[in-house]
């Protein structure tokens, strides 16, 4: 039942190390560019005269707090994981002595 | 032709007792295997049609007297018909019609070849006595259709593979005899003081005496006699070993019959005879029967849980099941009365389709108990894994165990539902809260078989064994299927039910569902 | 022949007709598999679009059917569901899985379609006990991710939760029966929960455990990872969404929901981030999406309530979808563990692009279904100047492109791996087939989000393509993955290990029991006595019962006669004492 | 204690004689005599209450006009009984021979204990 997907090899591209580069500087850029795109609304049209909250409006708002969040998250997920991980086999029912 | 037939319905209140008496006999002269199981399954086919029409006459045009010989009472027998008799006629008559069914391959390996024509026999008789307790209309004949019924009762059961079977029958019979005596002993008592023997008539003289003396002891002796019977706890000894050790389709029978006929005769004496002024209101009966139905309930279902031979466990389910029907019955109210009436009929499914489940068990393993150095085929070890290699029949036990829990949508439910119905109109909730513990206990039960029947492997490769024949698990499956059709189309049941709790509890008609 | 057909409850077919596919074999099955949602789905369609069914049994009054707008939403999507599910398991050979799976997405859709509590009871149990024997089943592939015992014993777990809710569900009803209330399943309460009578609080609880709100939720991080590769896509479709309608149609504006919801959103996210089994991953990102729908439910303005109803319908896709790519995996490596993954990419490329796609969906990316469903969520709060709660949702779309949208995909299949892949098997036809067709449905909604809206017949007009959103939208994700990208590169972001992750259920499956052995054996010499009595008492007590009903025992041991007729002759003196005395 | 009450007492010493048999003698055959002796006093009480005090043969005599008759309808309820008892009876002992037969003893007891051994030795059998 195997299916006739075409070998993966054309898409190499994307995950092979030196071409990852170019795909981290392009989405740089789109980031870029998408801050330029907001400002460009600000001017261009009345987008943000119809928003609920002021902060909104900020330059980059949403850009800034996804970065940020993300990197809160990543930091607390590494704190937690000092908390709450353990053995994998930790609950594993044949060996209860191990995992205390 | 029409002449014939206006005498088969003139007579038929009679012909469903007559017929399998007559037929009885009629197996023996035969004498052989198979043409007597013919005989014994027209029989009951024509008497469950008969029931059913008797039934349905009653439903139509109220309770219907038939004079035997046509002699009136007091001097000749009066057999009567009203709703809680037309009820329990048609339980029996169709546990007897579809067990048979399943009967003869099932004897065909527990019980000797040359014996077959006289446990048709037996089991005729049997049915006879249930029937006959079922639609007599005076005391002395309720004590005479007891003792025909108990006795081929004894005899089915010494017809086990086991030898267990004959000193479980041997017991049963001393107590079951003594039982039947006290029955004896207070009819004698009430024929004393009132000078009749007519259910109606006592009926009426009984409140006149108010309380006399020989009433009262009369009243004790049959509540005793009949809780024998009923197998209420503490009087239950013999029935763990009774059903375990006979033949597996006589347990199915007996176990969806002869309690449920029990109850009913104390249902009817209670009620109906000593009256409630006098029984529960004078001197309190329900006050000694609720305890010791809660205990039955619970102690019954514990019980279960440890239980390790399945046939076994079932029995001891059964005696929970009885405690729930006492249960109705104590509360004396018109919900409680039809849970416990509906329960009898609704558990006479379940029960006997679960029982039927393990005759079919026993079929493929060999029979059960029969050396001495072998596990019996219904021990909890000898059902691993069976839901592969008998699906049909591990299916229909897993749904005869969820209607013994109350699951909805099954029979169960429907019996628990107007028993915690009627507890809650008693003001009583604890009891309400103890069925329903009693339930989580029967989840322990079921759930320990539905564990060996589906998550542990079989033993070894070669005990893998195929599905049991369409005879005995059709009949299963039956009654498995109207234990959910009647969980789910509760009109005809509950109806009939709440029905019959009218009959006994006049006073309270009206009230309730 | 009409009315008989009218009068069916939707969902029947199925329900019913999955038990009969315990006959089947082969084709027959896999026959009976598919063309069983699709009959059911055409049954429902051909229903009128507001229609009620009324019945009477035991003196109660039912409504086994009962058909509207909000029903609808969820009747269309479970079907879907069902019948991409069923195509996705073709398959499969294992009779009693499809059965299971069919009657639980029937009993399922009869649970949405029900018109009084009772009904609904029936079926919230029935998707409990059928539901279960997808995690239970031992045929299949996933070896090692799938320990037989594990499997029962999550099993177990999740069925008695699942079960307790029911109960809970059923106290709540006979309370409210017994308060001379009616069985109506419509608007129980409203806004403020804790001052609500009792029962309501009680059937808000029995929804709440299947609809995993926080500390009720753990049995879904537990049970859905053990389930089969196939039957946790189903598992992933109709339990919690059930609970979310039940919660909208009947505690619709319930003011706790606002903050449970937030909560919901927020927890599962750091869970997510250090969790190694992908599925497992995916089960605390379905959490995290029951929060936007809750939240949704709890503002209850006509917006809010179109926005979790939509979203439910978008998630139940592209949930589908991950679960789907993630079973595909499952099915051909045997794992889905992301330290045993990475670069999958070249050997299942259709299952990766199936994948990114549900990742750009649940991440809410435009163009796809997410975006115009979650959106609404987030507006609703903005109108309804809850400026918190606003930020959060806000903090928990971020987060759910961090697990979702780039942990999944990145892990299983684009990640660095020395791993060779090129001798592992593709996925059948069928599955792909499922995962294309579910694809191309999270994308066809994200570009014609109005066709959607006029399928289930919405009545705002949302419009959520607007300059502004779009590239606020765009910002927050494009920088989150930018942010992504920055910590791999300088090595911040956690590598992926083998562990168990405690959550809640720690509570029940470890602290409880250890926390009572540490009383009964480690404690001062009060307590040692103390627990040792408890101990003994917990031991014995078993011991004790056993000792008059067990195998055997006192009380069950076959009787003589004596014994036997000794009761009966006390039962005789105490009846005749008893009426002397009364007399 | 009057005469008339002579019968009745004679009821209770052998309904009470019955019962104890019933309870004490562990013989399964005396057990049985036990339950027939149980039974005959109840079928006792019934033929006295059936006597009315100088009452003769319940026989329709041609011209007596004051005869007082004895009630004759317990006499033949009893004539049932009697049956019923002599079936009891005779079904006891048959099966009390095949349980002799089987486990080699009568006593109630003795049985008791083979049953559990019974039991226990397919227990420790295992399933084959």
């Amino acid at each position: 039942m195997t299916g006739r997907e075409p070998d993966g090899d054309g898409l190499r591209l994307l995950v092979e190390p030196a071409t990852t580069t170019r795909w981290v500087r392009v989405l740089y850029a789109v980031c870029v560019l998408l801050v330029v795109a907001g400002e460009g609304l600000r001017f261009f049209s009345h987008a943000f005269d119809h928003v609920h909250y002021g902060f909104e409006a900020w330059p980059g708002f949403y850009g800034a707090f996804g970065f940020v969040v993300f990197v809160f998250i990543v930091y607390c997920g590494r704190w937690l994981r000092g908390v709450v991980s353990r053995p994998e086999s930790y609950y594993r029912v044949d060996e209860p002595e191990r995992s205390k | 032709m029409s002449h014939l037939i206006s005498i088969v319905t003139e007579n038929l209140p009679m012909l469903q007792v007559v017929l399998p008496m007559l037929a009885a006999p009629l197996c023996v002269v035969v004498h052989h295997r198979r043409a007597t199981w013919w005989v014994a399954l027209v029989v009951t086919w024509a008497s469950f049609a008969n029931s059913v029409a008797l039934a349905r006459k009653v439903y139509l045009e109220g309770p219907l007297s038939y004079f035997v010989g046509g002699w009136e009472p007091p001097w000749g027998i009066e057999l009567r018909i009203d709703e809680l008799n037309a009820f329990v006629l048609c339980l029996v008559s169709a546990i007897c019609a579809v067990v048979l069914i399943a009967a003869p391959r099932s004897f065909d390996q527990e019980v000797e070849s040359d014996r077959h024509h006289l446990a048709y026999a037996a089991f005729l008789l049997c049915m006879t006595g249930l029937m006959g307790i079922a639609s007599a209309g005076d005391a002395f004949n309720v004590f005479v259709f007891l003792e025909i019924s108990s006795l081929s009762s004894y005899g089915l059961i010494a017809l086990g593979p086991s030898r267990r079977a004959l000193s479980s029958a041997l017991r049963y019979l001393i107590v079951g005899t003594l039982g039947g005596t006290f029955i004896l002993l207070g009819v004698g008592l009430l024929y004393m003081s009132t000078g009749t023997l007519n259910l109606v008539d006592l009926q009426q003289r009984i409140p006149a005496s108010d309380g006399h003396r020989t009433i009262v002891v009369a009243m004790v002796c049959v509540v005793v006699g009949a809780c024998i019977k009923l197998a209420l706890v503490p009087l239950h000894g013999w029935l763990p070993d009774a059903y375990t050790f006979a033949p597996s389709v006589v347990t199915a029978f007996l176990a969806a019959t002869a309690t449920k006929v029990a109850f009913y005769v104390l249902a009817r004496f209670l009620f109906s005879v000593f009256g409630v002024a006098s029984s529960i209101d004078r001197f309190h009966v329900d006050w000694v029967l609720l305890p010791l139905a809660l205990v039955a309930m619970v102690y019954g279902a514990a019980a279960a849980i440890f239980e390790r031979d399945v046939k076994r466990m079932l029995a001891y389910s059964s005696l929970s099941q009885i405690g729930y029907m006492v249960v109705g019955l104590a509360l004396v109210t018109k919900s409680g009365l039809t849970g416990g009436i509906v329960h009898l009929v609704n558990h006479g499914l379940m029960k006997c389709g679960l029982f039927l489940a393990i005759a079919c068990v026993v079929l493929r393993f060999g029979s059960p108990h029969l050396g001495v150095q072998r596990l019996g085929s219904t021990h909890l070890d000898r059902l691993r894994g069976l839901g592969r290699s008998m699906p049909w029949t591990s299916a229909a036990f897993v749904l005869g165990g969820l209607s013994m829990i109350g699951v909805p949508a099954t029979v169960g439910f429907v019996s628990k539902w107007y028993l915690v119905l009627g507890a809650f109109e008693a003001g009583k909730w604890w009891v309400a809260a103890l069925i329903l513990f009693s339930s989580a206990l029967a989840i322990a039960y079921v759930w320990k078989v539905v564990e060996v029947l589906y998550f542990a492997d079989p033993p070894r490769r070669e005990d893998e064994v195929g599905e049991a024949p369409w005879w005995v698990l059709g009949p299963t499956w039956v009654l498995v299927g109207a234990s959910l059709v009647f969980g789910v189309w509760t009109a005809p049941t509950v109806r009939m039910a709440s029905a019959a709790a009218e009959v006994l509890l006049p006073a309270l008609a009206g009230a309730g569902p | 022949m009409t009315t008989w057909l009218q009068s069916l409850p939707p969902g029947v077919i199925m329900a019913v007709g999955g038990l009969l596919l315990l006959a089947l074999r082969g084709r027959a099955l896999q026959f009976g598999l598919v063309v069983l949602p699709v009959v059911s789905y055409g049954h429902l369609l051909a229903l009128p679009a507001e229609h009620v069914v009324q019945l009477t049994i035991m003196g109660l009054d039912l409504v086994p059917v009962r058909i509207d707008r909000l029903a609808m939403v969820w009747g269309h999507v479970f079907h879907w569901a069902a019948i991409l599910s069923a195509v996705y398991a073709l398959h499969v050979q294992d009779r009693v899985q499809h059965a299971a799976a069919i009657a639980y997405a029937g009993s399922a859709v009869a649970a949405v379609f029900a018109g009084d509590l009772v009904t609904l009871f029936v079926h919230w149990e029935l998707t409990a006990v059928t539901s279960v024997f997808l995690i239970w089943s031992r045929d299949d592939r996933a070896r090692k991710d799938r320990d037989p015992e594990e499997c029962y014993r999550a099993g177990l777990r999740y069925l008695i939760i699942q079960v307790a809710s029911g109960v809970v569900l059923l106290a709540g009803i006979c309370l409210r029966w017994a308060d001379g209330g009616g069985l109506e399943f419509e608007g129980l309460a409203t806004g403020d929960i804790t001052s609500a009578p009792l029962w309501a609080q009680l059937v808000f609880l029995a929804f709440g455990i299947k609809a995993a709100f926080p500390f009720l939720h753990n049995w879904l991080q537990d049970a859905y990872p053990r389930g089969t590769h196939t039957g946790t896509v189903f598992l992933s479709a109709f339990t919690t969404k059930m609970a979310i309608y039940a919660l909208a149609r009947g505690f619709a504006g319930t003011d706790l929901l606002v903050p449970l919801g937030v909560a919901m959103t927020l927890f599962p996210i750091f869970f997510a981030v250090i969790e190694n089994d992908l599925r497992k991953v995916l089960a605390y990102s379905l959490n995290n999406q029951l929060g936007f729908m809750c939240v949704g439910i709890g503002i209850g303005t006509e917006l809010a309530l179109q926005g979790a109803a939509g979203h439910a319908f978008a998630h139940i896709l592209y949930k589908a979808l991950l679960f789907q790519s993630m079973g595909a995996v499952l099915w051909s490596v045997g794992t889905c563990k992301a330290t045993e993954l990475g670069g999958l990419f070249k050997r299942l490329p259709v299952t990766a692009l199936c994948c990114m796609v549900a990742a750009a969906s649940i991440s809410a990316f435009p163009l796809t279904s997410g975006f115009v469903t979650k959106s609404m969520t987030l507006s609703a709060a903005a109108e309804g100047h809850m400026t918190l709660v606003w930020l959060l949702l806000l903090f928990a779309s971020a987060g759910v492109l961090e697990h979702s949208g780039i942990k999944i995909p990145y892990f299983a299949f684009l990640a660095p791996t020395k791993k060779d892949w090129s001798a592992i098997e593709r996925p059948p036809w069928n599955m792909r087939a499922a995962m294309v067709t579910t694809a191309v449905l999270c994308l066809g909604i994200g570009v014609f989000p109005g066709v959607l809206y006029r399928f289930l017949d919405f009545q705002i007009e949302y419009e959520p393509y607007t300059a502004l959103h779009v590239v606020g939208q765009l910002q927050l994700l494009l920088f989150a993955t930018a942010a992504f990208v920055w910590l791999v590169r300088i090595g911040a972001y956690p590598h992926e290990k083998r562990a168990t992750i405690l959550d809640f259920d720690w509570i029940y499956r470890r602290a409880l029991p250890a926390g009572w052995d540490r009383v009964v054996r480690r404690s001062s010499v009060f307590w040692t006595r103390g627990g040792r009595l408890a101990e003994n008492a917990r031991q014995d007590g078993l011991v004790w019962i056993q000792r008059w009903v067990g195998d055997g025992a006192a009380l069950t041991q076959t009787r003589t006669i004596r014994g036997i007729a000794l009761w009966v002759l006390a039962a005789l003196a105490v009846g005749l004492a008893w009426v002397f005395w009364l007399h | 204690m009057g005469p008339g009450l002579y019968n009745y007492w004679m009821v209770i010493v052998l309904m009470m004689t019955g019962l104890y048999v019933v309870l004490a003698r562990p013989n399964l055959v005396k057990k049985i005599m036990g339950v027939t002796i149980f039974q005959m006093s109840v079928i006792m009480l019934y033929i006295t209450l059936g006597k009315v005090a100088g009452g003769t043969a319940p026989i329709l005599i041609e011209g007596a006009e004051d005869v007082a008759y004895s009630n004759p309808v317990p006499h033949v309820l009893m004539l049932t009984a009697i049956v019923v008892g002599i079936a009891t009876t005779a079904l006891g002992l048959a099966l009390a021979i095949r349980v002799y037969e089987e486990f080699g003893t009568l006593e109630d007891d003795e049985i008791r204990d083979a049953e559990i051994a019974d039991a226990m030795a397919a227990e420790a059998g295992g399933a084959d």
